[in-house]
């Protein structure tokens, strides 16, 4: 599936993530912000970062962007969308996504590694279902929060939990509703998730080598 | 004018920095603060003289840009004409 | 603003120039001349700390903003160390946060793409709330400029001392790989280049330089206050790397502003700078404050004629004002103009040429040897296990895993590991030892400098380069001075004897509590090392203990 | 009563978050607007009737506590009697 990359002034894992996907031998590139044509690609990808800084919030100003007008029609057209930290914030402030990421409760930026359990199928999740995948995350706004938790639960796709897929409270890293570390829009082409596959997808720099991401994008494909 | 945009949490939406400060600082030197919210200020100043012109502008700005959202936060808008040295 | 020339320099000004300065002038000079740019009363004996080795491709002579190592198959990596610590004991944050832009822009500068950032932070009692205000600044600063940068913070030192408690120590190190023969030199060789200049110029941080070369007044220093601004950063980063193939020379705006960048950019040749066409953030700035202006986020390059429209091209895509101001001249002077109207005109020479000073020096008492000192057991293992805590507190608030190359994070090892783009592995590892330094600066010198080494050996590393920070009270006090002179006698014998060289450098002098106090002499090493494959140190159950050396 | 405190920098002191969202948000959609700059705002619920009580109170949680940098911010203090429904 051609695969755009997006970056945004301030985009810091656009080349992670290619090459990461490289890894994973999706056919993908980098495209520049202003310059992104939606009908090029079946899928895109926004990565982590902080775009515009993230000042006033995380991912506030480049979801007011002419590209994210361009990715909420794709999303709305049935293609694939992916947001990754940064990526997710942008989707969610753009109202691509349902919700908001608020910040940490501990008001820190946290850098972790974290077992996330996949809790419904979508898109990138086929198959994955209950399994547990270790990925690093590291936000400051990573809050999830909506105002209906029936909705929350709908949405959830997956879940901060222990090594063997319980989620419970005390595996939270920030305060996110239902220990939500991602989720997805109900037709499942359009997901966000706070951690990082991309940096879970190389045996040298992973914790315990590990490539749990690689299951993630290799479903772009 | 200048007009300000405050930007804070809906009741209801936890606000961790309110919080600690109360948790860790307030109540330490003081039992006579019942709550503390934080929040965002934003501070324009914009070209007219109209009280209501400004107001909207900002107000169109934070709504059609996102400059909130409405999900979790609640704004507050007030204009007052620059006087000299008010600044 | 004050001057920090003395008078004996002000009278070298008059004379060689047969006039009286103006007074854009004597800010101009006052700059370079500052302690902070000049290395006045450290150049001499810098000069012999052993800067040579094979595989060094830039070092400490060419005076350029950082040094080089070869690491083979056609890529070195360059690297530099620096510290932020009066602008972060009186704005923690900012004061760190800028530490942070500082040294990747020397990195950047040298078209080096950052791939690591070491921080080393020494801060006093944490019992005062001033100290523990100081250290949430410093350490969120540090991850709000590198995080959004989006360089790994790999390592680094966290340590309480008393003697911090007025001046806290912010050391920042960055590492950077660059194709060997696509290194950009920061100076020029020939007249005619046009000076580009990215980023706004504003009113901050007038005055910095002279700032750092002094000692903390305590009033209100909101000129040295400068903001951080880690978007701009970014902005500046990737262009710079997307242009360096495209421009002569590279210079970062750091201490000193405008003033020192392009005098030390011409390098002994001229330049000519028109004020008017420097972009600005705030009308109505006075020109002399242009010229001496430390606003952040700004760099100066060196560019053929035809090149300019490309370049500014660039800075115009992410909306980054960039313009160009001046060009570079043969006759060997540095003119600032305003419109018609000549703001500054000095000659190259008399602007790079300070006088340098060896201060006073008194020998230091020395404690015995096979003297024991007098030290309860209990009270000895109290002192020493109060500092062995767990920094993840710290490292956790750092993306550390941005660049999907760190190998060793930080808390696995005594050094960090970071896969580099020849498929070998860099070790890196800062260490200092302030209370050894108080007691004899030489074997100090001597033993940080070791001490780094076997660090770098505990992840199978081999070190090959090294930059030393070198931070200090006031070198007019005999007993500063001294120490200062035998922490480098140390780190030189030590370099030496490890066959390593010593590729860059940062001295800072004025450290000072507000009693006038001097901290712990604090020298501190960052080392590079090279390893060709990896090797994660991994504690089992059931390994043997065994303890080398008497 | 309801006591604001309000944080921004100080003139002269450069706000890169106030002219970041100027430039890339503000600009775009109008030209009417000078300058952006952006601070923090805390809001105090405090249980006294006397505003200056009220103030100083707050003033003194923000000078003591460093909820502000006096080198770099400058803040702004405003009371105002809580009344039914203006929360
Ligand atoms: N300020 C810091 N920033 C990043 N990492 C740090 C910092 N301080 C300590 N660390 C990391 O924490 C780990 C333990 O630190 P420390 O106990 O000080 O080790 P050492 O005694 O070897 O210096 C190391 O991996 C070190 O790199």
């Amino acid at each position: 599936m051609k695969t755009a990359v997006i970056k945004f002034p301030g985009t810091t894992c656009d080349c992670d993530v290619l090459k990461a996907l490289r890894e994973a031998k999706v056919d993908s590139e980098i495209v520049s912000y202003k310059s992104f044509d939606p009908d090029k690609y079946e899928a895109v990808i926004i990565p982590g970062g902080f775009s515009f800084g993230d000042y006033l919030r995380a991912g506030s100003i480049a979801a007011s962007t002419e590209t994210m007008k361009k990715i909420k029609e794709m999303a709305n057209n049935g293609k694939i969308v992916l947001g990754i930290c940064n990526g997710f914030q942008i989707l969610v402030e753009s109202g691509i996504l349902k919700g908001a990421l608020l910040p940490n409760l501990n008001l820190r930026f946290i850098s972790k590694w974290v077992y996330v359990k996949v809790v419904k199928s979508s898109y990138l999740t086929k198959g994955l279902e209950n399994k547990v995948l270790r990925l690093p995350i590291a936000h400051a706004e990573g809050r999830y929060y909506i105002n209906d938790i029936e909705e929350a639960k709908n949405l959830a796709l997956f879940q901060y939990s222990d090594e063997k897929g319980n989620v419970l409270e005390k595996y939270n890293p920030n305060g996110s509703l239902l220990n939500i570390a991602g989720i997805s829009n109900e037709e499942g082409n359009v997901i966000g998730l706070m951690p990082h596959p991309e940096r879970a997808s190389f045996k040298e720099t992973s914790i315990d080598s590990t490539t749990d991401g690689l299951l993630l994008l290799r479903g772009l494909k | 004018m200048k007009v300000e945009l405050i930007i804070t949490n809906k009741e209801g939406v936890r606000d961790p920095e309110g919080e600690t400060i109360q948790r860790y600082i307030v109540n330490k030197v003081t039992d006579k603060v019942k709550e503390v919210r934080a929040g965002k200020y934003l501070l324009f100043n914009i070209n007219s003289d109209d009280k209501n012109d400004a107001v909207e502008i900002v107000k169109k700005i934070a709504e059609e840009n996102r400059l909130y959202n409405p999900i979790v936060h609640k704004i507050e808008i007030r204009a007052e004409k620059i006087e000299n040295g008010s600044n | 603003m004050k001057l920090t020339l003395s008078n004996y320099e002000m009278e070298i000004v008059r004379k060689y120039l047969d006039r009286e300065p103006k007074e854009a002038e004597w800010k101009l000079i006052d700059a370079l001349w500052s302690e902070h740019c000049s290395y006045k009363s450290s150049k001499v004996f810098l000069r012999s700390l052993p800067s040579e080795g094979q595989n060094v491709v830039m070092s400490i002579e060419d005076w350029q903003d950082a040094g080089a190592v070869d690491i083979g198959d056609g890529y070195a990596i360059v690297m530099k160390v620096e510290s932020h610590n009066h602008p972060s004991a009186i704005d923690p944050f900012n004061g760190a946060a800028t530490g942070v832009g500082g040294i990747i822009r020397d990195i950047i500068s040298k078209g080096a793409k950052p791939i690591a950032l070491l921080d080393m932070i020494r801060v006093g009692n944490l019992k005062s709330q001033r100290n523990r205000w100081l250290l949430k600044g410093i350490i969120s600063g540090i991850g709000f400029y590198g995080n959004s940068i989006g360089v790994p913070v790999v390592g680094g030192e966290l340590d309480f001392d008393d003697t911090y408690n007025d001046n806290p120590l912010i050391d920042v190190a960055a590492v950077g790989v660059v194709k060997k023969d696509k290194i950009v030199p920061s100076i020029v060789k020939k007249a005619g280049l046009k000076l580009v200049l990215a980023g706004l110029t504003g009113i901050d941080g007038l005055g910095g330089a002279s700032f750092a070369s002094r000692k903390l007044s305590g009033e209100d220093e909101i000129g040295a206050v400068q903001i951080a601004d880690p978007f701009a950063g970014k902005i500046i980063l990737d262009v710079t790397l997307k242009i360096a193939d495209k421009v002569e020379a590279i210079k970062d705006l750091g201490g000193g502003g405008l003033a020192v960048a392009v005098t030390e950019m011409a390098n002994g040749l001229g330049a000519v700078i028109n004020l008017d066409k420097v972009p600005l953030r705030v009308k109505d700035m006075q020109p002399e404050d242009i010229i001496i202006s430390e606003t952040q986020e700004r760099m100066l390059y060196a560019v053929k004629e035809d090149k300019v429209d490309e370049i500014c091209k660039e800075f115009e895509y992410y909306e980054y004002p960039c313009a160009v101001i001046g060009e570079i001249v043969d006759e060997p002077k540095i003119t600032f103009l305003y419109g018609d109207k000549i703001i500054a005109s000095i000659p190259s020479t008399l602007l790079l040429s300070p006088p340098n000073y060896i201060w006073n020096i008194s020998s230091q008492e020395k404690v015995k040897e096979g003297e024991k000192p007098n030290v309860r057991l209990e009270d000895a293992i109290k002192s020493i296990v109060s500092n062995i805590v767990s920094k993840e507190w710290a490292y956790s608030q750092f993306d550390y895993e941005v660049g999907t190359s760190t190998v060793i994070k930080p808390g696995d090892a005594d050094s960090s590991l970071i896969k580099l783009p020849n498929n070998k592995y860099l070790a890196i590892k800062g260490d200092a030892n302030p209370d050894l330094c108080a007691e004899d600066s030489y074997e100090c010198g001597k033993s940080i400098f070791a001490e780094s080494y076997r660090n770098l050996s505990t992840v199978g590393a081999r070190g090959i380069a090294a930059v030393d920070h070198l931070q200090f009270g006031d070198p007019k006090k005999p007993e500063v001075y001294s120490s200062f002179v035998d922490a480098i006698r140390g780190i030189s014998d030590s370099a030496r004897f490890f066959s390593i060289p010593i590729v860059g450098g940062k001295v800072s002098f004025y450290n000072e509590n507000s009693k006038g106090d001097p901290i712990k002499p604090t020298p501190l090493i960052v080392m590079a090392g090279i390893s060709e494959k990896i090797f994660k140190p991994k504690i089992e159950d059931g390994l043997d203990i065994v303890l080398l050396g008497i």
